[in-house]
């Protein structure tokens, strides 16, 4: 029996670190695996579904709709800075970085300014179970849920749907999708806003978890990067098995050692796939099926 | 051909294809800003000689990460690493060794020394294991990321080497200024006068030096591997050894900011290697456009000053202006601010021929 | 004895069998052409050549000498030297300074511009020179590629479709300076698909089909050969 | 026998930002012609094909679509009228498999339609075999049937080709002519096609344009066009 | 008359500004309230203010600045123990004197600061003893992984052995991180009486609302939390029940100075979300800083303001009662509040203790007025003799 308490304790770790680092990661996976923009605004996205959502929850919108409005307040956000500040700079994508470090920071000290220091938490629903000697969180269950869910979601969205297809095309070769009627303005600006959706869904999902302050982004940064890249160029192929990996490194140690570990150890978990993978994880995969 | 002739041929490498600035024009510009910067301590107070020297501190990082990233077409978001690296080897040297017989001067040597031994362990392992793109940004990243938090734990007493305490998150203190032997009393470089003439020689030299290296065979090299890597290869060059070495000599020169920033502060920070000061460089780089050697350094000059002037004078705006300053920056100037600020005044020059 | 030979050399991708045990030798001073069908193998058998891929087995040998897992710098700095399919110039660098690229190694600082202009010249981007190498035109890109091939002064030049997209009579005339090059000592094999090319220059023809070799000789008796109209000539003229 | 015009270029002038390379072409299509551009490297021929298309913005002058100026018009929606592309040095989708970047170019003609895709293996037996490796390592010939085949599936009625036959082996070359020159027949597709290979020409071309320095300087029609000399000529005008 | 220029810098954004602006806040209302009675010794305060973005750097920019440019008087600054070490040595430099008006880990023996901020001895001494009593004798400990938390927890360990307790545990976690499941889990299997949380950042304080959903429910210590960061008011109850903070200042204190003093805060800026100890501190500094110069007979000359501590009368008294600096330390002595969260995030005092004393550094040998080390000393870094 205690045997299978700790074994359920650390798939439950395990869970919540793999959904930590797939929703933090979603939404980047998308704007940079896509379209090779290097989003430092990422953290900002997450922010905004955040707070649009804990306002909705403060106005007595239901939690899951007030999550939905979050991602979807994200998205337009993310479809407008497409249009305005992303759109030039396709042909120089290390430019983006720049870009968006400007746009992080004006969203950052803007909230700053014009929301105050803090926001009030909305607090984390559905309360606990137990488990042998140990009580669990129910709502970060559901967190694990959705990580799955928006993985699944993607993939069937970016491989078994049009709009998947003419994506790829007009981030590969964007000239030839556009002479062959594909319109890519607008495809940038949704996969664009897709994203940004992803990342506000992120926030909303774990608004009721955190603190909700303006630099709260900064948070999910370093995660959403690693698992990123070195996931490598597919997302799909490589997202999924690189928050596996990095999350079962990070529960593992921090469960063995502590925190700092947990940190280090995913850092040098990055170095060290990276340098057995220079093409990422998924850049291995590839290789070998072709 | 005699070492005299040897001599000029290497020289004329200050001017070429891989550096903008040219010609008599370029030269007198040059001499003229030189000049003024030799004369500024005598118009100035000395809180702006001094901060002016701190502006300097950064420009090596800055010209280092021009070098990989602008020209070897390396983006190494870990610049950082070799900062905080030489910092701290400043640090833990000189309070060991204390500040007589120019001892500092020596661990300056060794502190950029050992940022260099660190930069050929970790470029090695990257370069010879084929990393590239984004997976080099992101491993680079990740070691400053690990050398920070490593040392922001390091607050214990069993964290010291020597007599000197690492001292964890707070930051090490208390190191020696660098100080010159002096015959009649050491002269001791604190952010002032004397420092800002050692600073800026140091950063003369270094620029030229940088100039003759891009303009060179070594220069050509580069940025061939920047443009097409196995193309480079194909014409018989090791790739590997000329990034290699791309990336030793442009992390020395982030130690030597490090080195030169813990002496000026007398303070060297875990912080100083995070995820903040790890963009920094690159926000100043691509701002001031990283192609190109000189752009780099009067760009990152001018990123410096102006954000530091909006922190003082913006008051809590001062963030807000600095982002949307960026983000105008990146949209109407494509290479850079010093590029777009000259371009009304400057013939279009080879180097933007054919430029869409 | 041969200048390259190769010995039971075998790559496969997946489970695409790309080479089959190819047994190649070419002679010092020959100027051979590899045909064969699109997909063949012939660029991936180059790229062993260079050592872009690794064979799974096999020998590569240069002058006698092993360099089957040799890097492909090592390669080229033995005296090999390419021209691509797909042109690898390096695009945000001018005409001029790919060239002295290619060049700087050999060539001596004092005569090295020199030796540009007399490359430009030939190549006929003189006028283009501080062009970006990337704004070329497709035909321009290949001519500039040929140019930093034959820079290196390669004692074995090998050439991927060298004259695509050239028009016949600088077709013609590539084939009139490969023959001068090879005059000079150096050795040839190119891969092509234009057969009054092939015939202008090839000494032998070796044709690929499936990673194998499929059939050796003189163009006449390629051209003649029926099966190897079937596969790859179809309804020539040439 | 020919129909209406169905392209007609006026004074075009275009280039690359501030570099005027086409300087005045002038030239007509009808409808269910096959047409080709020739001329020597760098005069100019894909500068066209890409202001055809859109993918270069019209500096001067004016490009006519069925008597309808569209010099205006995005690329995508030139698409959409019904112009298929295909670029000179191929330009597949590299990390997408043969499928997926068949599938694209469905979007000229804005639906899918069942059973093209079996129809172009039909004319390309080897995309079928290798429907799932990814277009970036197939070999060059491969690709270029590749690029062919998928601009196929938008059904297009017009089809700008950017030398179809580099890098393919002769018989291969042989059946794109002939395929084209059938679908010509069969569907009324009108063709414009630039290309140095004189068979190629030969087989295919109704007419020919002649190129030099960004502008159209002679025309061939079919008798011309019968004698291989006559097209080596012009070719290296 | 010239005016008496008061340089502060303080982090009004980035990661520290929900617990930094107030201090700003809290010195402009005591420089109004001063200059509206008539200034210091007659003269005007003169603030210069700096932002310093959270960014230790700026510490080192700005600081250099006030002295050298500006020339004030004398500086107020830093929140994190790492921005006072960055600008430390210049103000060592350029001999000028520097407020540090936050609670740390204490140790800072340096003539040339004065720290306002309540330290571990005032702290702990209290905290700890009244939960072993109340709560019993196992503790788990989780601390910010640096100097502060590191520290603090060494004092920690030190009392609860002192007292005959166990530590069932110690977690230090990372600065940023924010994820706290596993940390949860831990002190669950320790089956602690009570747990001590040492979290710095806005990050960090994440952990109250994932320890509430999983319903670890212990209660719980800290010497920072509440104080500083007002979790109670940012996350929704129950999270923070039964956290019980010693601190020199809340704006729940219930006494006549202290509501008095919350009134005008929030007349002065009615936005303010909550007013925190530190506020508290910087606003009692600026008085602190009033009485020495007065008592210098107006100057503001570093030995002659030095020179009015040595009785160890220097005090004020604040709205959280009296304070007096320690001439030894020149730390400040006072009084600390026993807060107690409940389950509905009100707060109770149910303990408090007067006239709290500095007395750490003193004892170990840090005499500020014999000599100065301008160094930091924690229990496992003692002074050489
Ligand atoms: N990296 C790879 N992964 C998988 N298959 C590959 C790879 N590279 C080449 N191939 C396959 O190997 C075969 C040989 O390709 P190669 O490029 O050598 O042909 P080729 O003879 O040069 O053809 P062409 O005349 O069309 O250029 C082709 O079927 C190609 O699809
Ligand atoms: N992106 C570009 N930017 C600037 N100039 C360009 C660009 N692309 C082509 N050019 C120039 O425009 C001219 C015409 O090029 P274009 O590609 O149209 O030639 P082409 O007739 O298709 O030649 P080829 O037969 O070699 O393909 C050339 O001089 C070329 O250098
Ligand atoms: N002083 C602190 N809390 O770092
Ligand atoms: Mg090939
Ligand atoms: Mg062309």
């Amino acid at each position: 029996m205690e045997f299978l308490y700790s074994l359920f304790s650390f798939f439950y770790q395990f869970g919540d670190a793999f959904a930590f680092l797939v929703l933090s990661a979603c939404g980047l996976a998308v704007i940079f695996g896509m379209m090779g923009v290097i989003n430092l605004a990422h953290g900002e996205f997450i922010l905004c579904g955040a707070y649009v959502s804990t306002s909705a929850t403060h106005m007595g919108v239901p939690l899951p709709i007030a999550i939905a409005l979050g991602s979807l307040a994200a998205g337009i956000a993310g479809m407008i800075v497409e249009v305005v500040v992303i759109r030039p700079l396709y042909k120089r994508p290390l430019d983006t970085i720049v870009a968006t470090w400007g746009i992080s920071m004006i969203v950052t000290q803007g909230t700053l300014i014009v929301l105050g220091t803090t926001m009030a938490g909305s607090g984390t629903p559905f309360g606990s179970f137990s488990v042998g000697d140990y009580s669990y969180s129910i709502y970060r269950i559901v967190l694990m849920v959705m990580a799955l869910v928006t993985l699944a979601a993607l993939w069937l969205m970016f491989t078994k749907t049009r709009f998947g297809i003419l994506a790829r095309a007009t981030i590969q070769v964007p000239h030839v999708a556009e002479a062959l009627g594909v319109n890519t303005n607008l495809i940038y600006s949704l996969t664009f806003g897709l994203g940004a959706a992803l990342a506000g869904l992120a926030g909303g999902l774990y608004a009721p978890t955190m603190t909700l302050v303006p630099t709260m982004g900064a948070a999910f940064m370093v995660e959403a990067f690693v698992t990123v890249v070195v996931g490598g160029a597919d997302i799909f192929l490589g997202t999924a098995p690189a928050a596996v990996v990095l999350g079962f490194i990070k529960a593992s140690l921090t469960s063995w050692q502590g925190q700092l570990a947990g940190q280090i150890g995913m850092l040098i978990a990055v170095i060290i796939v990276i340098r057995i993978l220079p093409r990422g994880i998924s850049g291995k995969i590839l290789k070998e099926r072709a | 051909m005699s070492s005299a002739s040897r001599f000029t041929s290497f020289l004329k490498l200050i001017e070429g294809p891989q550096t903008l600035g040219k010609g008599p024009k370029f030269w007198s510009g040059f001499g003229v800003v030189l000049l003024a910067a030799c004369a500024y301590p005598a118009f100035a107070d000395s809180y702006d000689v001094g901060n002016n020297v701190y502006f300097f501190n950064w420009l090596f990082m800055a010209m280092g990460l021009s070098l990989i990233w602008g020209y070897g077409g390396a983006l190494s978001f870990g610049q950082t690493a070799f900062f905080g690296v030489a910092g701290y080897a400043y640090g833990v040297l000189t309070i060991n060794l204390g500040d007589a017989y120019g001892l500092t001067l020596i661990s300056l040597v060794l502190a950029v020394g050992i940022s260099a031994l660190f930069a050929t362990i970790l470029g090695y392992f990257l370069f010879f294991g084929r990393i590239s793109g984004v997976f080099l940004g992101i491993v680079t990243l990740s070691v400053t990321l690990v050398l920070e938090r490593f040392m922001a734990q390091t607050a214990g007493p069993e964290w010291a080497i020597g007599k000197a305490r690492l001292n964890g998150f707070n930051g090490m203190g208390a190191m020696p200024s660098l100080t010159i032997p002096w015959p009649g009393g050491n002269i001791v470089l604190y952010p002032d006068v004397t420092l800002y003439y050692v600073t800026l020689v140091l950063l003369l030299v270094c620029y030229l030096g940088l100039r003759i290296l891009v303009n060179s065979r070594f220069g050509n090299v580069i940025v061939a591997i920047r443009e097409n890597p196995m193309r480079a290869e194909m014409l018989g060059y090791d790739v590997r050894k000329y990034q290699l070495a791309t990336f030793v000599i442009g992390s020395a020169l982030a130690g030597l900011s490090g080195v030169l920033y813990t002496s000026w502060g007398n303070y060297i920070t875990p912080a100083s290697m995070g995820m903040t000061a790890a963009s920094l460089p690159i926000v100043w780089v691509a701002v001031g456009g990283r192609s190109d050697l000189t752009t780099t350094l009067v760009g990152t000059l001018a990123v410096l000053i102006v954000f530091q002037s909006l922190t003082i004078y913006g008051s809590q705006y001062a963030l807000i202006v600095m982002g949307t300053l960026l983000v105008i920056t990146v949209l109407i100037a494509p290479r850079g601010i010093v590029i777009a600020l000259l371009s009304p005044f400057m013939r279009r020059k080879s180097k933007l021929e054919g430029e869409r | 004895m041969a200048i390259l030979e190769t010995r039971q050399l075998n790559k496969h991708f997946g489970g695409l069998h790309v080479t089959g045990n190819v047994d190649f030798a070419l002679q010092p001073g020959e100027m051979h052409c590899l045909i064969g069908p699109n997909g063949a193998g012939k660029s991936t058998f180059f790229k062993l050549i260079l050592g872009e891929h690794l064979p799974d087995s096999g020998e590569i040998l240069y002058d006698g000498e092993e360099i089957t897992r040799a890097k492909p710098f090592e390669r080229i700095r033995k005296g090999i030297s390419v021209k691509f399919q797909v042109p690898g110039i390096f695009k945000e660098l001018s005409v001029q300074q790919n060239l002295t690229i290619a060049l700087q190694h050999h060539v001596a600082p004092e005569i090295l511009q020199e030796e540009i202009d007399r490359l430009l010249e030939f190549l006929k981007l003189s006028q283009d020179r501080k062009q970006l190498a990337g704004n070329l035109s497709h035909g321009q890109k290949q001519w500039l590629e040929i140019g930093m091939a034959v820079a290196l002064k390669p004692r074995l030049l090998l050439l991927d479709e060298p004259t695509a997209g050239m028009t016949p009579d600088e077709t013609f005339a590539t084939g009139e300076m490969l023959q001068e090059l090879n005059r000079e000592g150096m050795t040839l094999l190119a891969v092509e698909h234009d057969m009054a090319f092939v015939r202008q220059i090839a000494h032998q023809v070796t044709v690929l089909h499936f990673g194998k070799i499929f059939a050796q000789g003189t163009i006449d008796e390629i051209v003649a050969d029926e099966r190897v109209a079937a596969i790859y000539l179809g309804e020539v003229d040439a | 026998m020919h129909k209406e015009v169905l392209l007609d270029v006026i004074e075009l002038n275009a280039g690359y930002g501030g570099k005027p390379v086409l300087q005045g072409v002038d030239f007509q299509v009808r409808e269910g012609e096959i047409v080709a551009v020739i001329g020597r490297n760098g005069v100019g021929k894909s500068t066209l094909m890409k202001t055809l298309i859109g993918l270069l913005p019209t500096d001067k002058g004016s490009i006519n679509l069925r008597g309808a100026s569209i010099d205006l018009v995005s690329a995508h929606n030139r698409a959409r009228k019904g112009i298929g592309y295909v670029p000179q040095g191929r330009d597949v989708f590299p990390r997408m498999t043969v499928l997926e970047n068949l599938l694209v170019g469905e979007s000229i003609a804005g639906k899918s339609t069942p059973g093209k895709v079996d129809e172009i293996y039909r004319y390309f037996p080897i995309l079928k075999e290798r429907a799932d490796q990814r277009a970036g390592t197939m070999s060059g010939g491969q690709q270029q049937q590749l690029a062919i085949g998928r601009v196929l599936m938008g059904e297009p009625s017009m089809i700008l080709l950017d030398e179809p036959s580099e890098g393919i082996q002769p018989n291969i070359v042989q059946d794109i002519a002939r395929i084209m020159v059938e679908l010509n027949r069969e569907t009324g597709v009108t063709v414009v096609f630039v290309e140095q290979n004189v068979d190629m020409i030969r087989a295919m071309a109704q007419r020919c344009y002649v190129m030099d320095k960004g502008r159209i300087v002679a025309e061939l029609d079919r008798e011309m066009l019968q004698d291989r000399d006559t097209i080596r000529r012009y070719l290296s005008v | 008359a010239d005016p008496i220029k008061i340089g502060v810098l303080e982090d009004q954004s980035g990661d520290f500004a929900l617990a930094t602006i107030g201090k700003v806040h809290g010195i402009q209302l005591a420089t109004k309230e001063i200059n509206d009675a008539g200034g210091i010794a007659g003269r005007p305060i003169e603030l210069v203010i700096y932002d310093t973005q959270s960014d230790n750097t700026r510490y080192q920019e700005f600081m250099r600045r006030v002295l050298q440019r500006d020339k004030v008087d004398v500086v107020f600054a830093g929140f994190s123990s790492a921005s006072r070490e960055a600008y430390r040595p210049i103000v060592n430099q350029f001999d000028g004197l520097a407020f540090y008006n936050n609670q740390y880990e204490g140790g800072v023996c340096d003539a040339n600061m004065i720290v306002t901020g309540a330290v571990p001895e005032q702290q702990f001494s209290t905290l700890i003893p009244y939960m072993m009593e109340k709560y019993g004798k196992n503790v788990y400990t989780i601390a910010a992984d640096y100097n502060f938390g590191q520290i603090s927890a060494e004092w920690v360990r030190n009392i609860v052995k002192d007292n005959g307790g166990t530590m069932v545990g110690e977690e230090f976690i990372p600065l940023g991180v924010s994820q706290f499941s596993q940390t949860i889990q831990n002190i669950q299997g320790a089956k602690p009486d009570f747990v001590v949380t040492l979290l710095v950042g806005t990050a960090q304080s994440s952990y109250y609302e994932q320890a509430g959903s999983a319903n670890l429910d212990l209660p719980m210590a800290s010497s920072v939390n509440v104080g500083q960061g007002y979790e109670h008011k940012r996350f929704t109850p129950p999270s923070l029940k039964d956290m019980y903070a010693t601190v020199n200042y809340v704006e729940e204190i219930d006494t006549p100075e202290s509501k008095a003093f919350v009134e005008k805060f929030h007349a002065m800026f009615p936005d303010e979300p909550y007013i925190n100890q530190e506020a508290e501190n910087s606003y009692a500094a600026v008085y602190l800083y009033k009485e020495m110069v007065e008592k210098a007979g107006g100057s503001t000359a570093l030995a002659d303001v030095r020179a009015t501590l040595a009785d160890g009368n220097l005090c004020y008294d604040a709205p959280e009662g009296k304070m007096c600096i320690d001439p030894k330390s020149q730390h400040t002595s006072h009084t600390i509040y026993l807060a107690h969260v409940l389950a509905d995030h009100s707060i109770e005092f149910p303990k408090t203790w007067d006239d709290i004393k500095p007395y750490w550094l003193g004892d170990v040998g840090c005499d500020l007025t014999k000599s100065d080390p301008s160094d930091q000393y924690t229990p496992s870094h003692l002074p050489a003799n």
